[in-house]
């Protein structure tokens, strides 16, 4: 591949566009489900997302738990079929299933796992998951020296060195975060445009997340990446990504450069989850009281969505149109490029608070 | 409802790919019943009857393969299951039907009690690691090693003999008629004993293994140590959080156990001439008596569908988290 | 016959509580698999296997008799010429234990071999590849487990007349895949979800390469357990033809022995050496077989594998008990012990 | 300060036996004092979780305590060592002076038991003369207690959310109203919307039942935020013991200030991400001296030879804080108690 | 509620002494079925169809050629050419539920199976059946003197006021046996049959044991075992060692009698198969067959009684019916006379190969069943004696079902069979011999001839024996046949059939034997009735 050409290629060129992604899992049912009513459901994991990565920036991607920021970004990896919209890589169209439209596919956008305990096959060294990860992709090079020194260029790009220590190790030998930065390299070793990191530190320990987080921001910078950053820590997002969205019940809810979006948030929820974050500076565990959930802090269920805005049922400030009409993304003024689908910002409405 | 329909297309599907199987397999093989016949009494049959069986089983009509298979689905809408060869001319639900109270009687206590009798001592080795409980795995394990058959024949060996309280064969004594009286009973049990042993004696250590391999695991769950930590009695945490947790997956397998009673012990009930179905299909096979076959084949296609049913629903009762909430 | 009872199936990984994750999962790396020696349990049974092994390759040749030559010691009990005593014809019962080890061997290794390659192919595609697939190999594979086993070997040995070792191995392998086909596939449908299959597909590995290279590697303890317990089962089923002599082949095996041990009421004559031998024999590699998966059992569930070793033995030779909810005090801490007033504890009542 | 409930004397816990026994707490000293809340940090791996199950005496095999005591207070009596106790009397100890919280609350409840068997049963086991009445009434008092509708007695755990189930565990630990709960990472699972509100609850009801609690998680903005005092744990031991704020403001122990630059803050200034370099520590196979020396950006001669001793550190303001670093060596070792 | 429990007064019986007689018999699981002519009843199965019904004549198989004895029949007259027969039917036997047994009921009978072919197992061509007082005139189609008792003492007479009634006798399961016997039906169970004595009516001597019980057991061994332990008392069933198994279990009671009868077990050899087409090779073969050690090692030593005479003909059964140039011609092992009479004919022994006059080594292949462990251990010591003349043997255990096919196809060499048994030597030698019942190979022969045995004189010799009509001329018959079957060795005959059996006599005395062979052992055959007429206690 073209790998250093590309690199070199315009920062801000979009490499990936998702639009109106939607995701339904159609609701297995099994034996017991013989004597309940047989309609046919679905979990509305994703709904009409839109999603742009360019090179050189990062998008963080934040929500709660079950918010379908990981169906997001399989879909965008091509792990799942999609139910509805589009997945554009480079203004074209894509939708490939398998063989060898899914590799060429995959040869451009990677994908980095939660659980670096879990995405690396236990029974196999480092050696092979990386030289697995050139092979596919022909870029092993033809002799054996080519392809140990790939290897060692890939370790060397994710700062395990010197090589020969981790190559014929296995995964359990290594500690998390030397495992996330096998993972992140097997990723490379496709030379992707883009990487969907799919909470890439959440499992690690809290005195090495930031190395393999640093590591990501470096590669960013030097490969020209495209990068989704999805976590649900809306902090670290503030610190990482370029432009963050937040994501609630599968929907998008807010978008915008991180720093505004985290420092004046728009959207109810994002206010909630903001205030909810630990706050050493904080000197009670009390909630500003105007924040507070009216829920149990209970996300709905995702296979008979709320109508309306699906935050409404939630919301301090929901008003009688959340219930029935489903907010659009309308631009809130302080900063460009800032967004929340929220009928607080309404015009005539009124601008919000 | 679609599914519903799904899935006793599923059953029905298995069934029918089972019985149609079961009707096929045993007409491969060569010979038919009268010759079968002839060779069992050894002269003791003159070669001048074959004519006279041939007429007596209908075989002298000759008919295609698939018009018999045919026929047989009549036969079977019609609750009908055919005419036996070796016990001709009793009707092959008869020959079951005498039979198979036999065999769910006692193997499907024995393997019950094998169940509950495994599953308990399991629950002790499992929860009383390094007691005297675990010293009976290698000997149980020894004893599941071997055949059920040549356990069966030493027990007779050793145990019945003139005069032994154990009779060495048949399931009560030959004067008696099957009553529910204080007659009949003791001898039934008294015949039962030996061949329930033998059975017991080596089934029972696959219960004890697997309970005690969930009780093991299950010990290290969570849940288990805020038991203790709430200060439960032994007893409690033992039988109400650690065994019945860890008998779920047992369930299943006992359910699966249950639908192998009438194919699984087959020889038990040969070394015993103890009456049950098992004994009755060596006897089918034997005669090329393919309807008693077909027969008895049904009888455990069907109670191996339905122990899966029943498996199914063991869980649905035992584990809430398969129930429906509301 | 029986059920296989191995428990590999009930402690898939990751069914139960999701605590230690940090452990060293088992059968993760070659190094550890030498390991699987090392359980006390596994490495008898291999130890009595090997032995069996040994003397079924060379038994007929260290066998001191032909073990169909007729003799002038008609039913004799054990003596120094005849170790195991004599049959009814002078044929000497330890050279038929001998020379009829070959036989079993063969077959259950081959059945167990035969049922072991069906049931991977058939278990780990339909785990893999779900959908119409799946379906219609479960179908396949409930069907034959519906079928009663025994009676259709024994159907399926009559129309192959004179069924070599082989075409019986072959007749019990076909038979009896179907068990481990079920444990394979619920297994598959675990390590399907797991994070690094999905990571090799998003990689671009192809469908083959994830099933032989991914998967199956994961599930080796599952199918080397499955084909120790298929070889269990083809054992017995060996045996239990030859003793109602429908597998009619000249050779010799145990079970040939115990048929004609019974057919001459061995033991009603109070010949016990012609009939015992041979049903120890089986007992003995049963159990080494059932031992290697207890081995197998423990090797995959680590919890299995601490719980063998419920007593330590301490420093001073004490040796402590482990108790699950009651953590053992030692009493040598290197620091001298200051004793609080220790008084019983009051229960406070509940308000 | 108040008086002491519950005193961890040089507790030392194993995981196994003889040489191949892993150290997992070590010489562990820690005061824990009527009402207040101590939290209890430390990457994964450092002993949290051990210094807690093993208190409770509730580590499984091949959990070992090799030395210590565990003196506990109580309310109007005189104290005793917990380690010392029979089964019998550990067992009424349990739950009735001192309960327990877990991280995985859908592992904590028996997932086959209604939720109000759960409840009850403690109630049984510990006043078995109590009517059955008065356990269900008992039962749905703490239910309400914690925020969750009496008529959800009769559900099964699957049957609650993740928040809810963390909830009932909460109120199944203060059935008895213990003097010591204590928290393993309670919340680590839940989002940070539920993790606030549940901790908001348990400090409310702190301060209205008035037990002490000890916190454990490896988040240390969640615990600055939350708890009296905080103790930091690195290598099996305790480094640093502090009030949150005093922590916060100036940590002393290299481990205490890496831990707390490693967390982005949400609000204020972008600050400068330090981090700490390396890896968490072997426990099979611990550096000499102190165990954080390999990657203490201020190691010096001493560090990698001698373990420094827990205590009051020689800094002006040392008073009520302790500290485990050759930088501050020792004035008053905590373990002269 | 015990007092109406069908167990009651069987527990009360066994207070005071034993009055009952425990049968079994090894044939598995039985269906309650008391039709005497179906073969598959547990009527049949287990025997008590005897019990129940009598034959018109009572027939000891042990002394053939002695004339049988009146039972329901006064008299029985056959015709010179054995084509019509006229029975006079005894006037004091009536039937269980009282009514009269008549001449019509014996006429019945046999129209009965006139009309049913599936009833008529022996297949007998009758002819007119009429009655005439008490006298019924039978006519056939063929002479019948080889089968003369199985017609007359085989035979079953049933009431006709029953059985007229029943739609298919074929299939009738006669749930209410009513019969001429001394005994009733009392229960049907899957343990077994109980028959109780009748209270009047038995026209003969009525037997002292009250009650018949009748077990079927699984299989020989378990069968073996309820005899060692008592709870089997009488049984026909091969035992093994039986010295050991059976009688060393209580010396004093437990006894085995085993009289040889007209029915014989040989070695047929496919004489389509080069080069055993050579009947000199057959006789030399014949000539090194260790019978006793087949007998002693083989059939316990009392099973199938070993043949000594030239003929095949049984000791005892068949003395009368040997030809006199044959009378003391004894089989004896002679391996020299076996290899001189091969070298004669050209055939080369070299060390351990015989080689055939073409120069082709003689390889044969012997055949039986795996299961007949019997007929497998004979084969065992064949083999070794085969050897000796340097014929080079190998044992198949054939499945049982292809063996049949085989074996009745002609797709065999040597194979160890029985033959058909009868009143005379003529069912073993038509078995073996005859033409008539040749198939093609490939064709099923099902009644016989397996070997494929071409003798038109053996073939005429039969056809002569069976429709002759004077002693003379069958005994000119027989002595061709025998001439044949001598010469030309088709079969080896090796062991004969035999109506023996165990039984005990703890409880029960007069039991046939040696010294007064009155009746066979067997359980199941007609003559049973006569040994349980003889039965005493033993206490008494
Ligand atoms: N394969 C699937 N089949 C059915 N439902 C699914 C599947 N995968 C995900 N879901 C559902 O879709 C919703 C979104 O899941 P997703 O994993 O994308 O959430 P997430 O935001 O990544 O959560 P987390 O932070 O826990 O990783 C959830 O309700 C989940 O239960
Ligand atoms: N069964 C065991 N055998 C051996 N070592 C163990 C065992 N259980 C835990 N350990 C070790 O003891 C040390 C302390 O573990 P512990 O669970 O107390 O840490 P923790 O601080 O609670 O970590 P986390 O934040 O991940 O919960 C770890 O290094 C761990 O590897
Ligand atoms: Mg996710
Ligand atoms: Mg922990």
């Amino acid at each position: 591949m073209t790998s250093l050409q590309d690199a070199k290629a315009p920062a801000n060129e979009v490499v990936l566009e998702a639009i109106g992604l939607t995701k339904h899992f159609p609701v297995r049912r099994r034996l017991r489900d013989l004597f309940s009513s047989s309609e046919k459901k679905a979990v509305h994991a994703v709904d009409d997302v839109h999603l742009t990565l360019r090179r050189g920036k990062v998008v963080a991607l934040v929500g709660e738990s079950g918010s379908g920021k990981s169906t997001v970004a399989r879909l965008l990896a091509q792990l799942y079929p999609r139910t509805d919209g589009d997945i554009q890589l480079h203004g074209e169209s894509t939708r490939v299933k398998g063989g060898s439209a899914f590799r060429g596919y995959a040869a451009r956008v990677q994908m980095i796992f939660q659980d670096p305990f879990a995405s690396l096959n236990p029974v196999h060294t480092i050696r092979y998951h990386l030289t697995r990860a050139l092979q596919i992709h022909g870029h092993a090079g033809r002799t054996e020296a080519d392809l140990e020194a790939a290897l060692t260029d890939l370790l060397g790009r994710v700062s395990l060195t010197p090589p020969e220590r981790y190559l014929d190790k296995f995964p359990h030998e290594l500690s998390g975060g030397q495992r996330q930065r096998v993972a992140i390299a097997r990723a490379l070793g496709a030379r992707p445009e883009a990487l969907l990191a799919d909470e890439p530190v959440s499992m690690l320990d809290v005195s090495i997340r930031l190395g393999v987080l640093n590591l990501l921001r470096d590669l960013k910078e030097r490969l020209n990446l495209a990068i989704l950053y999805i976590t649900h820590d809306i902090a670290s997002a503030r610190y990482f990504a370029d432009e963050t969205m937040v994501m609630y019940a599968g929907r998008m809810v807010e978008g915008g450069d991180s720093e505004t979006v985290t420092q004046t948030p728009a959207h109810p929820y994002t206010r909630l989850l903001i205030a909810s974050a630990p706050d050493p500076d904080r000197l009670t565990g009390d909630l500003d009281p105007t924040e507070e959930d009216r829920g149990n802090g209970e996300p709905p269920s995702l296979i008979d969505p709320p109508s309306g805005c699906r935050f409404h049922p939630r919301c301090p400030a929901a008003m009688p149109r959340c219930s029935t009409d489903l907010p659009v993304p309308l631009t809130i003024g302080d900063a460009p490029g800032h967004w929340a689908a929220c009928w607080l910002y309404d015009v005539p409405e009124g601008a919000g608070k | 409802m679609k599914y519903i329909l799904q899935r006793l297309a599923f059953y029905l599907f298995t069934a029918w790919a089972a019985i149609t199987l079961n009707f096929f397999i045993p007409r491969l093989v060569p010979g038919d019943p009268v010759q079968s016949l002839i060779t069992k009494y050894q002269g003791q049959l003159s070669t001048k009857s074959i004519q006279s069986l041939y007429v007596l089983f209908g075989l002298d009509k000759d008919k295609s393969l698939w018009s018999q298979y045919i026929d047989y689905w009549k036969q079977l809408f019609h609750g009908d299951l055919g005419l036996s060869f070796t016990f001709f001319p009793a009707p092959v639900s008869q020959v079951i039907g005498q039979a198979l109270p036999w065999t769910l009687l006692l193997v499907g206590i024995t393997t019950v009690i094998s169940f509950v009798l495994g599953t308990s001592l399991g629950v002790v080795a499992g929860w009383r690691r390094g007691s005297w409980a675990d010293g009976l795995l290698p000997v149980t394990t020894f004893f599941s090693s071997v055949p059920y058959f040549w356990l069966g024949i030493i027990a007779i060996y050793l145990l019945a003999g003139p005069d032994s309280f154990f009779p060495s064969s048949g399931g009560f004594d030959s004067g008696l008629v099957p009553a529910w009286d204080q007659y009949f009973i003791p001898s039934a049990i008294q015949h039962s004993l030996l061949p329930a042993l033998t059975i017991l004696i080596s089934s029972v250590s696959g219960w004890i293994l697997s309970m005690r391999n969930m009780m093991v695991t299950v010990s290290s769950e969570d849940y288990i140590t805020v038991a203790h930590a709430k200060g439960l009695p032994e007893r409690r945490v033992a039988v109400a959080y650690a065994a019945r947790n860890a008998l779920l997956p047992n369930i299943s397998g006992f359910a699966l156990a249950l639908g192998f009673i009438v194919g699984g012990t087959l020889l038990v009930e040969i070394v015993f001439s103890y009456p049950g179905l098992g004994y009755t299909l060596l006897q089918g096979l034997g005669a090329k008596d393919y309807p008693l076959m077909q027969g008895v084949f049904l009888v455990i296609t069907i109670s191996v569908l339905v122990a899966n049913l029943l498996a199914d629903i063991a869980y649905l009762l035992l584990d809430p988290r398969t129930r429906k909430e509301g | 016959m029986t059920i296989p009872t191995s428990s590999i199936e009930q402690v898939i990984p990751g069914q139960g509580s999701m605590a230690q994750p940090e452990e060293p999962r088992p059968g993760r790396s070659r190094r550890q698999r030498f390991l699987f020696v090392r359980n006390k349990k596994a490495a008898t049974g291999l130890v009595i296997l090997a032995g069996y092994t040994i003397v079924g390759v060379i038994g007929p040749w260290v066998a001191p008799y032909d073990p169909s030559a007729r003799g002038n010691d008609l039913v004799q009990g054990p003596s120094a010429a005849h170790w195991f005593g004599t049959t009814h014809l002078g044929q000497d019962v330890f050279s038929q234990i001998l020379v009829g080890t070959r036989s079993v061997m063969l077959v259950g290794f081959l059945a167990g071999a035969i049922a072991t390659v069906l049931s991977v192919l058939i278990g780990v595609t339909a785990g893999y590849l779900g959908g119409k697939t799946d379906d219609s190999l479960s179908m396949l594979t409930n069907v034959v487990l519906v079928i009663p086993a025994v009676p259709l070997m024994i159907i399926i040995t009559s129309v192959l007349n004179n069924a070599s070792d082989m075409l019986v191995a072959l007749v019990i392998g076909l038979t009896s895949w179907s068990w481990n086909a079920r444990v394979l596939r619920a297994q598959t449908l675990s390590l399907r979800r797991r994070d690094f299959v999905e990571a090799s597909r998003a990689s671009g590995e192809s469908t083959w390469r994830i099933i032989v290279f991914e998967l199956m590697p994961n599930l080796t303890a599952v199918i080397a357990s499955g084909f120790v317990g298929t070889v269990i089962f083809a054992v017995l089923s060996e045996i239990t033809l030859a003793f109602i002599g429908v597998v009619s082949n000249s050779g010799w095996n145990w079970g040939t022995i115990l048929f004609w041990a019974q057919g001459q009421q061995a033991l009603g004559q109070d010949a016990w050496w012609w009939f015992v031998p041979a049903g120890l024999a089986i007992a003995l590699l049963g159990t080494s077989l059932s031992l290697i998966n207890f081995g197998i059992d423990e090797f995959v569930s680590p919890r299995l594998r601490s719980a063998g070793k419920t007593k330590l033995r301490t420093a001073s030779g004490r040796t402590v008990r482990m108790r699950i909810g009651f953590t053992p005090v030692l009493e040598n801490s290197p620091l001298p012990k200051t004793h609080a007033v220790v008084a019983t504890p009051v229960m406070r009542e509940a308000k | 300060m108040a008086e002491p409930v519950l005193e961890i004397r040089n507790l030392n816990v194993d995981y196994g036996l003889g040489d191949k026994a892993v150290h997992a707490v070590r010489d562990v000293n820690l005061t824990l004092h009527r009402g207040e809340v101590l939290g209890l940090a430390g990457e994964s791996g450092s002993g949290k979780s051990t210094l807690a199950y093993g208190l409770t005496r509730l580590l499984a095999p091949p959990g070992v305590i090799t030395g210590g005591e565990v003196v506990y207070h109580p309310s109007s009596a005189a104290a005793y060592d917990v380690l010392g106790l029979s089964d019998q009397q550990l067992r009424a100890w349990r739950w009735a002076e001192t309960a327990i919280v877990f991280q995985g609350a859908m592992n904590s409840l028996n997932p086959v038991h209604k939720i109000s068997t759960q409840l009850t049963d403690v109630l049984k086991a510990h006043d078995p003369k109590m009517s059955e009445h008065s356990r269900n009434a008992r039962a749905r008092e703490m239910l309400k207690l914690v925020g969750i509708s009496a008529d959800r007695m009769g559900a099964y755990p699957h049957q609650l959310s993740g928040g809810m189930r963390q909830r009932v565990m909460i109120g199944m630990a203060l059935i008895l109203q213990p003097q010591v709960v204590i928290m393993d990472e309670p919340t680590t699972a839940l989002d940070v919307v539920m993790q606030r509100q549940i901790l908001g609850q348990l400090i409310e009801l702190r301060e209205r039942l008035g037990f002490s609690v000890i916190f454990i998680t490896h988040d240390l903005s969640l615990l600055v935020e939350f708890s009296n005092r905080i103790a930091i744990m690195y290598g099996g031991r305790i480094v640093e013991e502090a009030p949150a704020a005093t922590i916060y403001r100036d940590a002393l122990h290299p481990y205490s200030k890496g831990l707390l630059s490693s967390f982005p803050a949400l609000r204020g200034p972008k600050r400068e991400l330090a981090g700490i370099p390396g890896s968490p520590p072997d426990l099979a196979g611990m550096p000499t001296g102190c165990s954080f020396h390999p990657r203490c950006p201020k190691a010096f001669e001493p560090c990698s030879t001698a373990i420094p001793v827990l205590g009051r550190p020689d800094t002006p303001d040392g008073a009520g804080r302790s500290v485990a670093c050759w930088l501050h060596p020792a004035e008053q070792p905590v373990s002269a108690v | 509620a015990c007092s109406d429990s069908p167990n009651a007064n069987n527990a009360n019986a066994n207070k005071g002494g034993v009055d009952y007689l425990r049968i079994g018999m090894p044939n598995g699981t039985q269906t309650e079925n008391h039709n005497p002519f179906a073969g598959t009843s547990s009527a049949n199965a287990l025997g008590y169809k005897w019990m129940l019904y009598e034959p018109l004549l009572m027939w000891n198989p042990v002394k053939p050629a002695e004339p049988a004895k009146p039972w329901l029949a006064k008299e029985v007259k056959w015709a010179a050419d054995f084509k019509s027969a006229d029975i006079t039917v005894r006037d004091n036997a009536t039937w269980s539920d009282g009514q009269k047994l008549t001449a019509d009921d014996v006429a019945y009978t046999f129209t009965l199976l006139k009309s049913n072919e599936a009833l008529n197992a022996n297949a007998i061509p009758f002819g007119d059946i009429t009655v005439s007082g008490s006298t019924v005139h039978v006519t056939f189609a063929a002479p019948q003197f080889v089968n003369q008792n199985k017609i007359m003492a085989n035979t079953t007479i049933v009431p006709k006021h029953i059985w007229e009634k029943i739609s298919d006798p074929a299939t009738d399961v006669n749930k209410n046996p009513v019969g001429s016997g001394p005994y009733t039906l009392k229960s049907f169970t899957q343990a077994g049959v109980v028959l109780t004595l009748r209270d009047s009516g038995y026209w003969g001597t009525m037997p002292k044991v009250k009650e018949l019980r009748y077990t079927s057991y699984a299989d020989n061994s378990a069968q073996t075992t309820a005899l060692a332990n008592g709870e089997a008392e009488w049984s026909f069933v091969f035992i093994p060692n039986y010295q050991a198994t059976f009688v060393s279990k209580d010396p004093q009671n437990h006894k085995i009698w085993a009289p040889g009868v007209l029915g014989i077990h040989g070695l047929y050899i496919n004489t389509t198969v080069k080069p055993f087409d050579d009947p000199k090779l057959r006789q030399a073969m014949n000539m090194v067959i260790n019978r006793a050690d087949i007998f002693n090692q083989a059939e316990a030593g009392y099973f199938h009684p070993q043949i000594n005479s030239v003929t095949g003909l049984p000791d005892g059964a068949g003395d009368a019916f040997i030809a006199p140039e044959y009378k003391d011609k004894k089989l004896t092992v002679d391996v020299a006379g076996a290899k001189a009479l091969l070298q004669s004919a050209g055939y080369q022994l070299n060390g351990t190969t015989l080689t055939d006059p073409s120069g082709k080594p003689v390889k044969i292949t012997l055949t039986d069943p795996a299961p007949w462990s019997d007929y497998q251990t004979s084969l065992e010591i064949i083999k070794t004696n085969l050897a000796e003349i340097g014929i080079a043997a190998t044992v198949d255990k054939a499945n049982q079902d292809k063996w049949d096919q085989n074996v009745q196809k002609g797709d065999f060499q040597a194979t160890l069979r029985w033959t058909n048994g009868g009143a005379t030597p003529y069912d073993i030698y038509q078995t073996v011999m005859d033409g008539d019942l040749m198939k093609p190979i490939g064709t099923a022969s099902q009644q016989g001839n397996f070997g494929r045995f071409k003798s038109p004189e053996a073939t005429a010799a039969l056809k002569a024996y069976a429709n002759a009509t004077s002693d003379a001329d069958r005994t000119t018959a027989m002595n061709q046949i025998q001439k044949v079957f001598v010469e030309q060795a088709p079969m080896l005959p090796v062991g004969s059939d035999n109506v023996g059996g165990a039984y005990s006599t703890k409880n029960w005395t007069g039991w046939p034997s040696d010294a007064d062979p009155y009746a066979g052992m067997q359980p199941t055959q007609p003559y049973a009735l006569d040994v349980v007429q003889h039965l005493k206690p033993a206490n008494s």
